[in-house]
């Protein structure tokens, strides 16, 4: 590289080709596309949290204070609809995904990076119906729509969401199909399958459950709508229809759609371990397997959400060891992050420190996954504040966790800048304290009894209710702080060279930020990933 | 080779390639649709096994004779399009480009009985939710026989309508010798688009017209 | 945690809790050891520790074996404690008995088999087996008694079920746990476990009237004997004798007067008319409840009833 | 990304026609077959005859036959999660146990 460099000028980077709005708007740079989606992301981020924060808030107290019942109800499912679709499933996989996708496996772009801006368009188009229905008035179903309330009881802007969600739904669909054919056919010679790193198999992995799930969903809401506008369909028990059914062809998206938040996550921490401990990760070929076996396990354990519902004694009892069974890719997943700090030489940077909270908050939501897959205890656990608790601890501790770790990673190759590491570092452990507060009072809140989207709670729960909303405030201050000193860092942070953690993969051998198509020369691959060799 | 030159995306490195994603991004769309139009007949399965009688009751409302014809125009385009497609490759425009337009005739056709179909039904009483003077016990499953009737027909026609309008694009493409035998993979994919339409109703057919005839 | 968990008053709570606390006690081990080791690996191999680092990258086979086998083992066992566990709590005993509940947007009607209606509360006797009967009038809610670790979603056009045997005196909270609307959280009420005896006292003082003389009184408050009484000018079926008898339909079908056929033709009267009457009775659906219906069907299968005896007279 | 696929020669007309005389014969006999009083056969044959018409389709006419195995996994994979869906609802419906009405 420093040869050409005295050559030739270096080569532009992809955020100098272009500053106006239309080079942005127009862009087919899978980097820039990278870009819109997280400037949309953060937006609905912060909206979900709001929603979050006016939750926290009323559930300070016992009484119904705050907001109204139906207000409340429509905090909640704004929340679940919000941080669901426009903020976890394509946070990672459309932000980081598109960014580093083709720069790790030797790419100029994309395969369809016309398809992949129509995407993002559609997943803006998803936003505005999302931000029409809140404007005028919001929903109350809650995220899961379950019928008949949906179809025939609630008052809300039922199809507004509705409509949201089936277009955001197919951003998602058109986005794993290009990541599908980009790491079928646009490998650089010599990357062979078990060469790729941890992370393009996870976005591989992701985006089959993707394609797979998600026209499951767009059906099954077309459903619901016409439904509304018809007064009849196959889930109106008047006419012998089963709402049943509509639980299992939601949830047959839904929960593999948990894996479409967690697979990612799982993806950029084996990333930050090995570049954090300068070391190979350990058992790749089991991490391959594990992330393999998880996106197809994932799609047959969504009965488990059903224990209590109605379901088939026999239907819960083959989901229930579906469930303990995909517990195990995951346990083996926690167990080969902690062997790859053994012997390792292990720099604590940011990043490292987000990652291992990643481990650790995981590890606890994934345990007690283990509880609710055990059908005689998810009797009594089901539907109450122990479940939110287990799945904002993967969704929230998890996911959100690994996506700021991946961010203040890949951050200097995305802008060419280096942050403050003490602010970072200080962020990342006050947001696993926030978390904890938040959220692990909640565990004990579901095993006391109390049942979710609760608008009001007997008395006995408020002490623990209090420390969850404090956590909360503090879990606000730790996501606000990023916006900050990462803001800051785009003007006057220092320069980062190519490679700042001296880390491995293609992604660091170009400039930062990388020229607008990535490589100058398409790189050869003749090693596995992660080569640290001065361990 | 000019216009497989001018047609190579900056991001591949030869047209094998570029063909290559293509094909396997058009599958894995195909693979998608399989299980969009999946949900309605999951729903299906599930309300016959609950209600047999009444779904053989519905099924003897359909028209049988049409939908048997409507299955056969739907076949034999799935062969027109594959024939023009087979004339594109060997380097032919002008018969490819009449079989395209001969291929969305016979979609149009289709819709057109389609809607024959849907306005008998329509006198019949048999739309529920619109007008639906069916009596007698069997008249409420049956109701859910044709909303699946409905929501399959329907979202397949909206797919046959997209599709129609695809291969006029097409059919006026390969007139214009936009394709060459190097350089078809639009019109590979729009084949494609429409063979699966052909598929789906492959399924619709028993599973709405031929249910309980027999007894 | 035995102190934060709800009481425990049913013959299902403690062993609900064994399962809990073995459990926790095996995945809190687990978890307490990685942490340990995580951290002890954090500390020896800091960046400037000089702790020994040759052959670091050996995978070795042997120890990713070990760690996917054991996990799955384990696994395997607590799956097999709990279903098992889990089939006694789904089937209950043949001599549980029966109550009726009924859900709608936001309470709980609960209709005892001897006519005793009550609101948003339940009162059972201790030490006998309870099977709860449940259907929703619209929506899907959910029964849930924490201290009884049993919970059930309660749906609009089908039953189910939920049994417990209650084993210590008291009132527990009840709980409706699925999202069913507005005013979800405040479709609670209170579960009363009785002495055996109180029981039998309380039943005696709030026996009202019979199912099938309710659903007398409602035959006549909703208009039913206007047109279905034996004076009237309405050409409109005649109910006696009908529970259980075939009734011959407009389509030349014939039907067997079942439940099933009464709650339709009172909520849905258009679907199946008999032969010979014009379809002009207005549908309930909306007007009344599912336990008036259960009301009504009641009154006429005691209908049913009287004329048989009448007929064996003659 | 392997050897670059030169496009073979696309089948003949003859095999065409042949294919689509096929389908069309076995559109008939499944009308036939249906208007036949053959209990739960009717349904088993219909949809026999459907899967017999579909794999001809993706053979021929959309190429399988001679296209890249990766194309054929796609396909397969469809409609084995779809399977997968169809077949574990299914599963539940019929197996619960159904509460007859308590009064």
């Amino acid at each position: 590289m420093n040869s050409i460099e005295s050559a030739v000028p270096p080569p532009r980077s992809y955020l100098d080709d272009g500053h106006s709005l239309r080079s942005w708007l127009f862009t087919h740079d899978h980097k820039r596309i990278a870009i819109l989606y997280a400037l949309a992301i953060t937006f609905f981020f912060f909206l979900g949290g709001f929603a979050a924060m006016l939750i926290r808030l009323e559930l300070i107290t016992p009484a119904g204070d705050l907001l109204t019942a139906d207000a409340y109800n429509k905090a909640f499912t704004f929340h679940g609809v919000v941080m669901v679709w426009f903020f976890l499933i394509p946070s990672i996989p459309a932000t980081l995904g598109n960014f580093l996708l083709p720069m790790m496996i030797g790419a100029r772009d994309m395969a369809f990076p016309r398809l992949n801006l129509f995407s993002w368009y559609l997943y803006m188009i998803g936003g505005l119906f999302t931000l029409a229905m809140l404007v005028l008035g919001g929903v109350d179903t809650g995220w899961t729509f379950y019928t008949p309330f949906s179809t025939m009881f609630s008052n809300g802007h039922v199809m507004l969401t509705v409509v949201g969600v089936f277009v955001v739904g197919f951003s998602s669909i058109l986005t794993g199909i290009n990541f599908i054919v980009t790491t079928h056919s646009m490998r650089a010679p010599g990357m062979t399958w078990m060469r790729l790193p941890l992370f393009v198999w996870a976005m591989y992995a992701v985006a089959l459950v993707m394609v797979l799930a998600t026209p499951v969903l767009a059906m099954t809401l077309s459903l619901i709508a016409l439904e509304r506008i018809f007064g009849v369909g196959i889930f109106d028990p008047a006419l012998g229809g089963d709402p049943v059914l509509f639980q299992h062809f939601f949830w047959f998206y839904s929960h593999p759609a948990v894996y479409i938040m967690v697979l990612p996550a799982m993806g950029v921490v084996s990333e930050l371990i090995t570049a954090g401990a300068r070391k190979r990760i350990f058992g790749y070929r089991f991490m391959v397997w594990a992330i393999v076996g998880i996106s197809v396990v994932g799609f047959l354990v969504w009965g488990h959400h059903m224990f209590v519902a109605g379901q088939s004694m026999y239907a819960s009892m083959v989901f229930s060891i579906l469930s303990f069974i995909i517990a195990v890719p995951s346990a083996i997943k926690v167990f080969n992050w902690t062997a790859t700090l053994y012997k390792g030489r292990i720099d604590f940077n940011a990043p490292m420190l987000y990652a291992l909270g990643f481990v650790g908050l995981f590890m606890l939501g994934g345990m007690t996954g283990i509880f609710l897959a055990a059908t005689a205890l998810d009797v009594s656990l089901h539907d109450t504040y122990f479940v939110v608790a287990h799945f904002h601890y993967i969704m929230v501790g998890g996911s959100v966790m690994a996506y700021l770790g991946g961010i203040h990673f890949w951050w200097p190759k995305v802008t060419g800048r280096l942050y403050s590491q003490a602010w970072a570092r200080f962020a990342a452990i006050l947001m696993f304290f926030g978390f904890n507060l938040t959220f692990f009072p909640q565990y004990l809140l579901g095993y006391e009894g109390m049942p979710r989207r609760y608008h009001e709670y007997l008395p006995q729960f408020q002490v623990l209710n209090i420390l969850s909303s404090a956590g909360a405030s503090i879990l606000a201050v730790s996501y606000l702080l990023p916006l900050v000193y990462l803001g800051w860092s785009l003007r006057h942070g220092p320069r980062a060279g190519p490679n700042p953690w001296r880390a491995k993969g293609l992604e660091w051998l170009t400039d930062s930020p990388p020229p607008t198509h990535n490589f100058e020369v398409t790189p050869v691959v003749n090693e596995g990933p992660y080569a640290y060799e001065d361990a | 080779m000019s216009t497989e030159s001018a047609m190579l995306a900056q991001q591949f490195d030869d047209a094998a390639q570029q063909r290559e994603a293509s094909a396997l991004g058009m599958w894995t769309f195909l693979a998608t649709e399989a299980l969009f139009f999946g949900v309605l007949f999951a729903g299906y399965t599930v309300c016959r096994v609950r209600f047999p009688a009444a779904f053989a009751a519905g099924s003897r409302h359909t028209d049988m004779l049409l939908g048997t014809i409507e299955t056969a125009v739907l076949l034999t385009s799935s062969c027109a399009v594959a024939l023009a497609l087979r004339d594109v490759q060997l380097g032919g425009r002008r018969v490819a480009a009449w079989l395209l337009v001969l291929t969305a005739a016979l979609g149009l056709s289709f819709l057109v009985m389609h809607g024959f179909e849907y306005y008998s039904e329509y006198r019949e009483g048999l739309i529920p939710g619109i007008r639906y003077t069916q009596q007698g016990p069997l008249a409420g499953p049956m109701q859910l026989f044709f909303c699946l009737y409905y929501f399959i027909t329907g979202f397949h026609s909206l797919h046959v309508g997209i599709g129609v309008i695809l291969l006029l694009v097409m059919a006026r493409r390969t007139w214009r010798a936009r394709f060459s035998a190097q350089y078809y993979t639009p019109l590979e994919l729009s084949a494609l688009y429409w063979h699966l339409v052909d598929i789906v109703w492959i399924f619709v057919y028993p599973l709405i017209y031929l249910v309980g005839r027999a007894g | 945690m035995m102190t934060m968990a709800p009481p425990q008053a049913s013959t299902l709570a403690g062993s609900v809790d064994t399962l809990f606390d073995v459990m926790l006690a095996l995945t809190g081990t687990i978890s307490v050891a990685v942490f340990v080791v995580m951290i002890f690996f954090c500390v020896k191999y800091r960046r400037r520790s000089h702790a020994d680092r040759s052959n670091a990258n050996q995978t070795r086979l042997g120890v990713e074996v070990a760690w996917t086998v054991v996990p799955f083992l384990m696994f395997m066992a607590l799956f097999g404690w709990s279903i098992s566990l889990w089939s006694r709590m789904r089937t209950p005993p043949a001599d549980a008995a029966p109550i009726y509940v009924v859900a709608k947007q936001w309470m709980w009607k609960v209709q005892h088999p001897g006519g005793q209606r009550e609101i948003d509360s339940l009162h059972v006797p201790l030490g006998r087996p309870i099977r709860l009967v449940m259907t929703s009038q619209d929506v899907i809610h959910d029964f849930y008694v924490p201290a009884f670790r049993q919970k059930q979603d309660v749906l609009p056009g089908r039953y189910t079920q939920l049994w417990f045997t209650a084993t210590r005196e008291g009132e527990y909270p009840l709980l409706c746990s699925q999202y069913c609307g507005t005013d979800h959280a405040r479709m609670t009420g209170n579960v009363t476990v009785m002495k055996p005896a109180d029981y039998a006292r309380w039943l005696q003082a709030h026996a009202g009237t019979g199912l099938a003389e309710q659903g007398a009184e409602r035959f006549r408050r909703f208009g039913c004997s206007g047109c279905h009484g034996s004076q009237s000018s309405v050409h409109a079926p005649d109910l006696d004798g009908l529970y259980g008898s075939t009734v011959p339909l407009a389509d030349g079908s014939q039907v067997r007067a079942d439940d099933r056929y009464i709650r339709d033709s009172i909520m849905l009267p258009r679907k199946q008319v008999a032969a010979g009457y014009a379809p002009i009775m207005p549908s309930y659906t909306g007007r009344i409840g599912e336990d008036d219906v259960l009301a009504l069907i009641a009154y006429l299968k005691s209908r049913h009833a009287t004329t048989e005896t009448a007929r064996e007279q003659h | 990304m392997n050897a670059p696929t030169t496009s073979a020669s696309p089948p003949s007309l003859r095999l065409h026609l042949i294919v689509l005389a096929a389908l069309l014969a076995l559109l008939l006999t499944s009308a036939g077959c249906a208007l036949l009083p053959l209990g739960v056969f009717n349904t088993l044959s219909a949809l026999g005859i459907s899967v017999i018409k579909t794999l001809l389709v993706m053979a021929f006419f959309m190429r399988l036959r001679r296209g890249p195995p990766l194309l054929r996994i796609a396909a397969a994979v469809g409609f084995a999660w779809l399977a997968v869906l169809i077949g574990m609802t299914v599963a539940d419906v019929l197996t619960r146990v159904v509460l007859p009405s308590p009064w």
